[in-house]
């Protein structure tokens, strides 16, 4: 883990309004970095500010020491990183966190995302096509509020044709795919497929209803929580969420920044 | 020029324990173990302030916890904290190895609790003070914080003097009408030092849900939005009680932290702007060297105090 | 959609007095007479409060008498002022042509004082209401504020509610342990409505010069920094007293208001933020009219205290 | 007066290390200003802050609709202020206060400026020689702390060289002229030259040493004072300085931002 307040941005771009990939050289990070884990970014222009923002590796190019993140517009911190240039430099903490791991003999996948939700899923995506390993089913289910916000369709297709399973799509107004959210098709999927562990993220409504569901259908999940953040390293206790405990005890609030972000789902109250 | 190249004396010393230098950090921002040694050389701090911990484990308040407020942060984290008990056990040996002053932070319920901790730390003796939260709701007083009445801030303070023989720091809250009531009143009872300010308590509406961010409705306000009201508290006290004063509150920088030391701070604690540059606390360590430096100054402890001396009218 | 097409209501109403809209500015940032004018329409707005008048004509403290710090000014203008004859005879007149409520604030050094103050107001057709100061020294007392004592606070509203039949609104201080116990007070002393906050007292060093910024030393802090303490305020007022309430400290723009607003407030005042952006009240005006019509709110009194229905449990 | 919160930036030059040239283009303010007045400007970027900064109007071109500020990058805001650029947009208040005024009769004048100070004095000079009436003796003073910190000499030369009197140059550090401070070029001149008026800009000490020089000499003065400003309009009495009454009562606080910035130079209670 390091902090490095001068990561050189490689590009900016908006992708659709109000979506932005951005790409920094850190080799170090990008070295080490796992699917799921985050990074914290110092929004410098903000004065008044007091917050870093914490944001999913998006995906990591080794070879060139670079990671991207893809992230909404949707505040002030976002804004103003939106607004940052190739060549400005960026102070990030990272990588954090303790990302999704693929457990030993679970080989029939299914990752489900809610918008942008795809950002930590896609790194997790590439890290299976490049696994030794291509044994997997993958069924890749997105969703997004309307045909023009679907990200990355064509990539997440060509990582993923080379395992069976399929990629499907769900949007709110139904311009592409079902018309529907994207947890229809994970109950379908549920139901009518062999799936054995479910990666999820996105909004936190699509993950309590997902949730629900697994537990329905006795499946296992690994979902990527998104909470406020202070320290992003343990210190602090802001950015907690709600944990069941195995013995029926009460639940207790643990630190999304250092258990998580990437909790089991039936680990979650929601 | 000479001072230019003789090294400043920056130790100081409060309640009989001497600080290599003045910066620490403030409670709950540090957690309770080495969490921020991979940013900063916890060694190189004047002290490390744990956060605060009560008599059984506590589980903290709901979420939402924290939320960004122009040039501050409310949180109300709740205490959230494994107990003493817990702590002693898992955390307390591995803050062995630092060699700087590990001061404790105690928060409880009732007079008792306050008490049962600091008797139970008091045993170790890799700490080296005890810092008091008063700013702890007081359960047997319908959940009125200790710290906003003279007389239960008193009794907290007389509990745990007589429960430990480690230097007391009591650190106020500056949700009163007068913080140099409450400083009189600790120092009667024993306090070898204060601490000043606790966060202030806060409120912010999400317009659009129609109801408080927090999960748990109020906040405590910090950062650099409060630092006025701090140095402030800092200023009264000084001219006041004659007890040491750890001065915090929105410190970002080598100058804030010079604004409350010329108020009357012997030493600083720097909180929510580690969460943004996590070697503040150095930097802050290194900004005072060379202020002093600069402006010939030998001794830190001339600096303690020194904006009164021109204020002798009023 | 019908909402957005309709009209929504922006009138309330406070001690019985009608506002067109909940939009004021703060009393000191608008001057004595129609400074702001230049800027704004003053009739456009809910009322327009008054710089506080004493009963003598007032010098004010010693500059400098403002300092910038993060997200919040702080301000010891020590009340400088003409004296209510001086503004009588030269000021009110011309307030006369504004069709708005106009509403003075009274400031004075002993009970006598205010009451003289309103006495003198009370004649005029031109004034609404009067607001009361009482973050002012009182001078019997060594010079702590009326405004952090319950009684002297009661005091103050009971000699000026037999001064004049207009309608008072009490301005509390938050530089106190309990404002729930201060408005209480006020409350039952007869006062008609409150207005909250007024400044936080702080301070900032010169640490080059060594020596407070202000001439005064001490100021009050205003401004975005001190909004989470504002609206904390309200909402403790708003729960447990039955007054209605004016909100401010802090407000920039129609979602800062709007908080106020699901806090408690009826009405809301802008103080500080004029200073940068001069049409800031119309500004906050039109916004809080979109909002109303974005969301379908057909009245904005369906938004006071709105934030408290969801939190029964509290 | 007028609030313009998109007023152009012609340009922006560094002329000398902390020392900017700013030209905004604004035909409103540049037809009504005079020289002694200023304008408020509000720091964009400074999130944080809540107060605009006051500048002098350094010169103005009524063809053009165009206007200049001169000033030191002293703080947060200056700085800020600083990095504007050419077409960026402004927000500014103005032309406001009470500048200097040249009184029937007086003709033999003296102009000082410490440092920044030239500022609204250029603007001054630049009145004098567009006016009809050309029998004034000029007497221009100017201090700096170093020869490099020297600004405009040149067109202060050619601005004054049609009037008697002359430019005389005092620094600090004896690099150019006269080696001491400006004030003794005052009272040079006072001593030994018939001057009828003083125009004054710069620092604190500077105008209180000339203050009593002026009145040791029995001459008048005008001086532009500064302090920190809130409104700029004359409605929070932040900006106050002490005056003296004439009939022997109290001193009282009057405001900078419209009682002056320029006062009369006994009126000041330094
Ligand atoms: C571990 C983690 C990974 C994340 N990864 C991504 C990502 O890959 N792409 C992406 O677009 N976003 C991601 N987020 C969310 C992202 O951090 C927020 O959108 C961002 O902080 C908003 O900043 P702002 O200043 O623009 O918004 P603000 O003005 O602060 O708030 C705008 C809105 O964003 C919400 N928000 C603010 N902070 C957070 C936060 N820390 N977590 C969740 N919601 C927040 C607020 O509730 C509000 O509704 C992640 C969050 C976490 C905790
Ligand atoms: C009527 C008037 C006209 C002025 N004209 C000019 C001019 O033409 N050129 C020029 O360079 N400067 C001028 N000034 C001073 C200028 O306003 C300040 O230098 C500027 O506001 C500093 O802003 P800052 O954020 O960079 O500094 P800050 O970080 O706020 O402070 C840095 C230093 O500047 C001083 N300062 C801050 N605000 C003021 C203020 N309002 N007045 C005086 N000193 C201040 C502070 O005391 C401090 O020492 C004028 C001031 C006034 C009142
Ligand atoms: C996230 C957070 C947690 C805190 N926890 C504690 C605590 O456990 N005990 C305590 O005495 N103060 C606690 N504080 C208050 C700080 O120690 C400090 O008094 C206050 O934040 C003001 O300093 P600052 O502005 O530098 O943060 C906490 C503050 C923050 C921001
Ligand atoms: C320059 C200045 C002068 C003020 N003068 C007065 C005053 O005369 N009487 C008063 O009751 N409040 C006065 N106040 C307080 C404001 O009315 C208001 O309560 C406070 O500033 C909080 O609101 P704000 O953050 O929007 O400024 C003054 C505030 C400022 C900044
Ligand atoms: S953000 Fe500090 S513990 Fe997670
Ligand atoms: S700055 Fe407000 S009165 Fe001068």
């Amino acid at each position: 883990m390091i902090h490095s307040p001068k990561t050189r941005i490689v590009s900016q771009k908006m992708i659709f309004p109000g979506c932005c990939l951005l790409k920094i050289f850190s080799p170090e990070i990008s070295r080490t970095a796992k699917p799921g884990q985050f990074i914290q970014v110092r929004i410098l222009p903000l004065l008044d500010s007091t917050l870093r923002r914490p944001f999913s590796i998006h995906r990591v190019n080794r070879e060139e020491g670079e990671l991207s993140l893809l992230y909404r517009v949707v505040g002030r911190g976002t804004t103003l990183l939106s607004m940052e240039r190739e060549n400005d430099f960026l102070d990030v903490i990272g990588p954090l966190g303790k990302g999704f791991n693929i457990p030993e003999g679970k080989r029939k996948l299914a990752i489900a995302a809610g918008g942008i939700g795809i950002a930590p899923l896609f790194f997790l995506l590439e890290e299976l096509a490049r696994s030794e390993n291509k044994d997997y089913t993958i069924y890749t289910l997105l969703g997004a509020r309307t045909g023009e916000e679907l990200i990355l369709v064509k990539e997440i297709t060509s990582l993923t044709e080379s395992f069976p399973g399929g990629v499907e799509i769900a949007t709110d107004d139904g311009t592409v795919g079902h018309r529907g959210p994207v947890t229809e098709l994970l109950e379908d999927v549920l139901a009518n497929r062999p799936v054995e562990m479910v990666y999820a993220c996105g909004p936190h409504d699509f993950l309590r209803v997902s949730s629900a569901m697994l537990e329905k259908h006795g499946v296992a999940g690994q979902f990527s929580i998104e909470e406020r953040m202070a320290c992003g390293i343990g210190a602090c206790y802001s950015c907690v969420c709600k944990t069941r405990r195995e013995n029926g005890e009460q639940p207790v609030y643990k630190r999304v920044c250092v258990d998580g972000p990437v909790f089991d789902a039936n680990e979650v109250v929601f | 020029m000479e001072a230019l190249n003789s090294e400043p004396n920056l130790a100081v010393e409060i309640a009989g324990i001497k600080f290599k230098n003045p910066v620490m950090n403030a409670s709950g921002t540090f957690g309770l173990e080495k969490e921020y040694s991979i940013f900063v050389n916890l060694s190189q701090l004047g002290g490390v302030v744990l956060k605060s911990l009560t008599l059984r484990p506590c589980p903290g308040n709901p979420p939402p916890r924290i939320f960004e407020t122009a040039s501050g942060l409310l949180n109300s984290i709740g205490l959230q904290n494994p107990g003493v008990e817990n702590f002693t056990k898992f955390c307390l040996p591995g803050l062995k190895e630092l060699s700087t002053n590990i001061i404790a932070s105690i928060a409880g319920g009732t007079v008792e609790e306050y008490a049962a901790v600091a008797g139970k730390l008091g045993e170790s003796e890799i700490i080296t003070a005890l810092e008091l939260n008063i700013s702890c709701p007081n359960v047997r007083h319908g959940g009125m914080q200790f710290g906003v009445s003279p007389s239960a801030s008193a009794e907290v303070v007389k509990s745990v003097k007589a429960a430990t023989g480690k230097p007391v720091i009591v650190k106020l809250s500056p949700n009163v009408t007068s913080i140099v009531e409450i400083a009189y009143s600790v120092a009667d009872a024993g306090a070898d030092a204060l601490s000043m300010i606790n966060t202030l308590t806060g409120v912010a509406i999400d317009i659009y849900r129609r109801r408080p961010v927090l999960g748990n409705i109020k906040g405590g306000l910090s950062g650099p939005a409060v630092k006025p009201v701090a140095v402030r508290a800092v200023w009264e006290v000084y001219r006041e009680v004659d007890l040491p004063i750890i001065g915090m509150g929105g410190i970002t920088c080598a100058r804030d932290a010079l604004e409350f030391i010329m108020a009357g701070a012997r030493a600083v604690a720097v909180g929510t702007v580690n969460f943004i540059n996590p070697e503040a606390t150095i930097d802050i360590l290194e900004g005072i060297t060379l202020f002093l430096k600069e402006n010939g100054v030998k001794d830190i402890n001339d600096l303690v105090g020194v904006a009164h001396d021109t204020m002798q009218g009023f």
